[in-house]
């Protein structure tokens, strides 16, 4: 993790509402797949705190993007960034999604001997922003991939990046809210389809999106003894892991103590979703 | 160890016989055991810090969402999790002695005793320069009325803490007072060697759609630039009614803001929240002090303690 | 008189027996006398306004600097220079009256007497509604303490301004107390028609070159967007306190701003800082709050008063 | 007095620390000499307060310029405004420079049935910018000009509009402090030369700058009786008269009441040097 300053190289909108912000570093940042950053335009006064978002891509070794929806007030901000002015970065943070055979983030819950050879990515609106890199990485091992990518209509879609996980020529099933593309209604439909297909008894699901829908998808996999991780979302003061703002609950046997509550900055975002308890008013803005 | 940094030996402070390098601290609940910022910052430069408030007990703090920014400030409810005084003792404070920086141990409670209890436990901590009792919880025991908005509950856990303390004691004042000169002079009439000032505001924000708070807790602390002014004029107060060295604390994000309080009364100050935004801020501010003393040509930091001229 | 405009009816409020058409308010101290607002909005549009606090005589205020800017705020020490009552009434009152807008007259003094010699004046006054007093002010005849910190002294005055009345009183709490329900119950016990809260916080600013406050006063009152969150705190409190209608102020500078006051117990609401720098502001607050009621098919702002659910 | 969104032309750096703000209005703006706006922009939440300016120039019906010095908070947002963004403006606001033989403000010293002829206009630094305007209008009025235009050094002058008052072809004497640049020293030295020369005891005074020069300057006016008007600088809350706190204290013959203190904004910014009470510490920043 270093404090930087990255200059805009673009900060285009990709659809009314979300917009993609390229940054060029100083240095080579070595992002892995999941991983974020804490953003905020240099010498903004207000609002104050920094705001979390993934690296959407890596475009070179000092380049990266971001993905975004314009929000609120940081967002706001960060959307009024203009070509070659400067962003302070606190990059990168957090953990990233463990893609096997590499070690696994905290063991999912693979079969004696089965080794996970298949992916299921679980895009939900601009969750997809966590995911597209995870898509390239599968990719590039070969891993076999489906993606379920799910927005509330067809301008969203597009502004999830859409067209970037089409060009990843993987297996791509579309739902939208309206059905104005793709499927009429919500991702844990097709999720369901593929689970009952044996060939994905083994599979690993990686989920990102709306907090109600991750729970939904982690539900769904533990029925079908799925291991399923999932990136949160959390208001976050710091991102390295001193405010302990960003908590989300989690799963502990004994009574609650200091480690009911994990940091979603330091300890994830990125979680095995067996480990989180979902039945929590959802505490992100969504 | 690091090669050996030099200090500016104008910035050098000195607190019931602890000597500071700088007057420049991170606050508590803002700078973790201080080693999550070992990767941001030299920890040998910072004149000191005050850890995450340490109860007897490990707690598990309250339910998300625990903050919520403001125009200026954020609240927030985190609800003092943390590691607990034992833990702190056996597995933060053995990394913390490689570093050349003043380690203040923030206590709390929610009954006299609790806070006896923890202070017990760090006794047997080497490497704790003080004890920083933050006053601004409820006691449970009374009520859940706040300690540190009463000057008699406040002097007597102030007398009891002395007593069972091995270490000088720095009372952390609470703001939410008529008159905090009040509160800080039965504080240091109960043996107290040091006061910091001041911890958030109570204060709330609620979400218009789903008319609840936007905290879990419901309320929560303000801190950030928007409480620096009302974090200045307590200093000032306080200075004209007690003679032990104080600590300014309230939305320190720059130079200047931490001179502010230093002509104020204070003698040194802790920075909180812009550590989150600003992970350098501390630094910053150390260099800007020894700028401040180039270009007013100032021999020590400490001679502008207090240094305000009226009218 | 202009064309007459239509009010949305669901916005109309009623605080002891007057009829607000919309429950946004201008503060006193930042809407003047209102006239010098006719140039930017319609004033048939607004609820209604306080003006510049009114004493028995005209009074020249502070010297400059009267004003500094903060964090998400602004410190003002403008010492109430104002025409005095006998000149408001002479020659703002009769412009105003040409106005369909709710004309409240902010009323202050340096002791009792003070206060209700002003009243009296202001009693011969047609088209005020209500007066509101502002006790955040030093009691000269009582070495200078703020007759808002107390509840014993705060009861004193508004038995003797509700005697001295012929028009509902309105009650402004000072923020500076340990608990601020306390004074709130005392003075609604004391016989006040409605409270409004709160007054600005007490802070100051140091320029760290000259060693000076930045106000020629010393200390200023803070507002502005960065008190928000203490002052929505303060109404919950007091709602919870009192049973008269309450009207919250504090860094109101959107339509979501004034829902948080109304949410938490408030029946109106006043704009104060953010009419500087955002002169329509309350139009657009007022526009605002119809929508928010289209979007959540809202019969009346008023059912909303109080509405805060929790945990 | 309106309350508008203006368009940014241009905002080009005219020396280090000093720029030049380009405008277009919607729709025609009558900004006389010496007026200023209340400028802020559009979408920044901090800092909070609009900023004065004043009109340094008509550029067409639609288009103001404004010079301003790059100090604090608020002028460094204003200086990071990129062509097509927007900023709020309230405009024009406060009285102008009395130009005669129009009415004059209060009355200047004028001899018996003497009229003023001729006029000296003192800019100190960045004071400048409320001076062209008025400079532009007496040379169209055919009134006999001196100017005298100090600043600290030669980029000052140059970012303080030195080219622009030297295109107007009026007599014009430089000064700075460190002699860079013109005569060493400040403008209160040519200004006593002037006024030993008797062509100019009808004269009018104009001075725009800090308030030390400000003061000196109506000194040596009172001391030679020659009419002078002052444009002041104050902290303004509003800009619009409600928040009485850019008072300046003034001179009035009874004891302290209501009318010791008069607004800049909206009572000036310009005033007749005799009004104003100089002997107070300066309240402005500089
Ligand atoms: C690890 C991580 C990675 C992420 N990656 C991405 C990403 O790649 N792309 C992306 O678009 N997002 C991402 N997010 C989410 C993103 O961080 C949030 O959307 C963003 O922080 C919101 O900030 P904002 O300034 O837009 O909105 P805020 O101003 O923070 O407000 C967010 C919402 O809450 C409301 N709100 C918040 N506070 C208040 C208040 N005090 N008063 C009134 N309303 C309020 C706002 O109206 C708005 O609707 C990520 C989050 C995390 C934790
Ligand atoms: C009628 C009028 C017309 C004007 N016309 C012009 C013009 O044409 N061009 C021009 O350049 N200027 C002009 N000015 C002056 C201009 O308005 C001020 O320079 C400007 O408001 C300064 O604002 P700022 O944001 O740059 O600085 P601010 O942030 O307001 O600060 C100003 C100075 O004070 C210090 N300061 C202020 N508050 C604090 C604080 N709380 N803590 C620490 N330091 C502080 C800053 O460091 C800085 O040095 C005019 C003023 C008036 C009244
Ligand atoms: C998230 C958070 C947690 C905090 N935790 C503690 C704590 O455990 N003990 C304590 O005494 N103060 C705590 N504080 C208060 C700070 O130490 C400091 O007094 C306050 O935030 C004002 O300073 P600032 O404006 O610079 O943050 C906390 C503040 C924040 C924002
Ligand atoms: C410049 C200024 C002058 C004020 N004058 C008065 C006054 O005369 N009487 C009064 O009761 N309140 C006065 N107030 C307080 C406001 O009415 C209001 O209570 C306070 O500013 C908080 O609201 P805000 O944050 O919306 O400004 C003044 C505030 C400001 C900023
Ligand atoms: S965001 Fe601060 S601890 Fe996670
Ligand atoms: S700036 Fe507000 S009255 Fe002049």
């Amino acid at each position: 993790m270093i404090e930087t300053v990255a200059t805009v190289q673009s900060n285009e909108e990709v659809s009314p509402g979300y917009r993609l912000l390229v940054l060029s570093f100083e240095r080579q940042i070595e992002a892995r797949a999941g991983q974020f950053a804490m953003l905020r335009p240099e010498g903004s006064f207000e609002p104050l705190l920094r705001r979390a978002l993934a690296v959407y891509r890596q475009l070179g070794s000092n380049q990266l993007s971001f993905l975004y929806q314009v929000l609120g007030r940081g967002t706001e901000t960060l959307a009024r960034c203009v070509p070659s002015s400067k962003v302070e970065a606190l990059i990168p943070l957090g953990n990233s999604w463990p893609v096997y055979p590499e070690a696994p983030v905290d063991g999912p819950a693979q079969t004696a001997g089965g080794q996970t050879d298949r992916a299921i990515v679980v895009a939900g609106g601009i969750g997809s922003a966590s995911l597209l890199m995870l898509c390239e990485q599968l990719a590039r091992q070969g891993v076999e991939t489906e993606v379920l990518f799910g927005a509330r209509d067809e301008a969203t879609a597009r502004g999830c990046g859409l067209e970037d996980f089409r060009a990843l020529g993987v297996s791509l099933t579309i739902t939208t809210d309206d059905g104005s593309l793709g499927e009429r209604g919500f991702v844990t439909g097709p999720l369901e389809r593929l689970l009952h297909e044996d060939v994905f008894s083994q599979a690993t699901i990686y989920a990102c999106g709306p907090w109600v829908m991750m729970s939904r998808v982690a539900e769904i996999a533990a029925r079908s003894s799925v291991s399923c991780l999932v990136s949160l979302e959390a208001p976050m003061g710091c991102g390295f892991g001193v405010c302990v703002g960003c908590v989300v609950a989690v799963n502990t046997d004994g009574p609650p103590g200091y480690d009911s509550y994990k940091r979603v900055c330091i300890d994830g975002p990125i979680f095995s979703a067996r480990t989180i308890e979902w039945n929590v008013n959802p505490m992100t803005h969504s | 160890m690091q090669t050996p940094i030099t200090h500016d030996p104008r910035l050098a402070v000195e607190i019931a016989g602890i000597r500071f390098n700088n007057p420049v601290m991170g606050a508590s609940g803002t700078f973790g055991y201080g080693l999550e910022f070992a990767e941001l910052i030299d920890l040998n430069r910072l004149g000191g810090f005050s850890t995450k408030g340490l109860s007897a007990r490990p707690l598990a703090g309250n339910p998300p969402p625990r903050i919520v920014e403001t125009h200026g400030g954020m609240l927030n409810a985190i609800g003092l999790q943390n590691v607990g005084a034992r833990a702190f003792v056996e597995k933060k404070l053995p990394m913390l002695r490689r570093f050349d920086t003043v380690v203040v141990a923030n206590v709390f409670g929610y009954s006299d005793d609790d806070y006896i209890e923890a202070i017990r436990i760090l006794n047997d901590g080497e490497g704790i320069a003080a004890y920083e009792l933050n006053i601004s919880c409820p006691n449970v025991k009374e009520g859940g009325s706040v300690i540190g908005n009463s000057p008699v509950a406040a002097a007597r856990l102030t007398e009891k803490a002395k007593l069972a303390s091995s270490r000088p004691l720095i009372v952390k004042l609470s703001p939410n007072v008529t008159d905090v000169s009040l509160v800080a002079r039965s504080i240091a009439e109960a043996g107290a060697d040091s006061l910091s000032l001041i911890n958030t505001i109570v204060g709330t924000s609620i979400d218009v759609n789903t008319r609840r708070p936007r905290l879990s807790y419901g309320t929560g602390g303000l801190s950030g630039p928007a409480i620096r002014p009302i974090a200045v004029r307590m200093v000032q107060e306080v200075a004209a009614a007690v003679n032990i060295p104080l600590i300014g604390i309230g939305g320190i994000a720059s130079a200047s803001d931490a001179l502010e309080f230093i002509i104020a009364g204070a003698t040194a100050v802790q920075i909180g929240t812009a550590n989150y935004y600003d992970p350098t801020v501390t630094i910053k501010v150390i260099e800007g002090l020894s700028a401040y003393c180039d270009q007013h040509k100032l021999e020590s930091i400490s001679s502008l303690s207090g240094s305000l001229t009226l009218g």
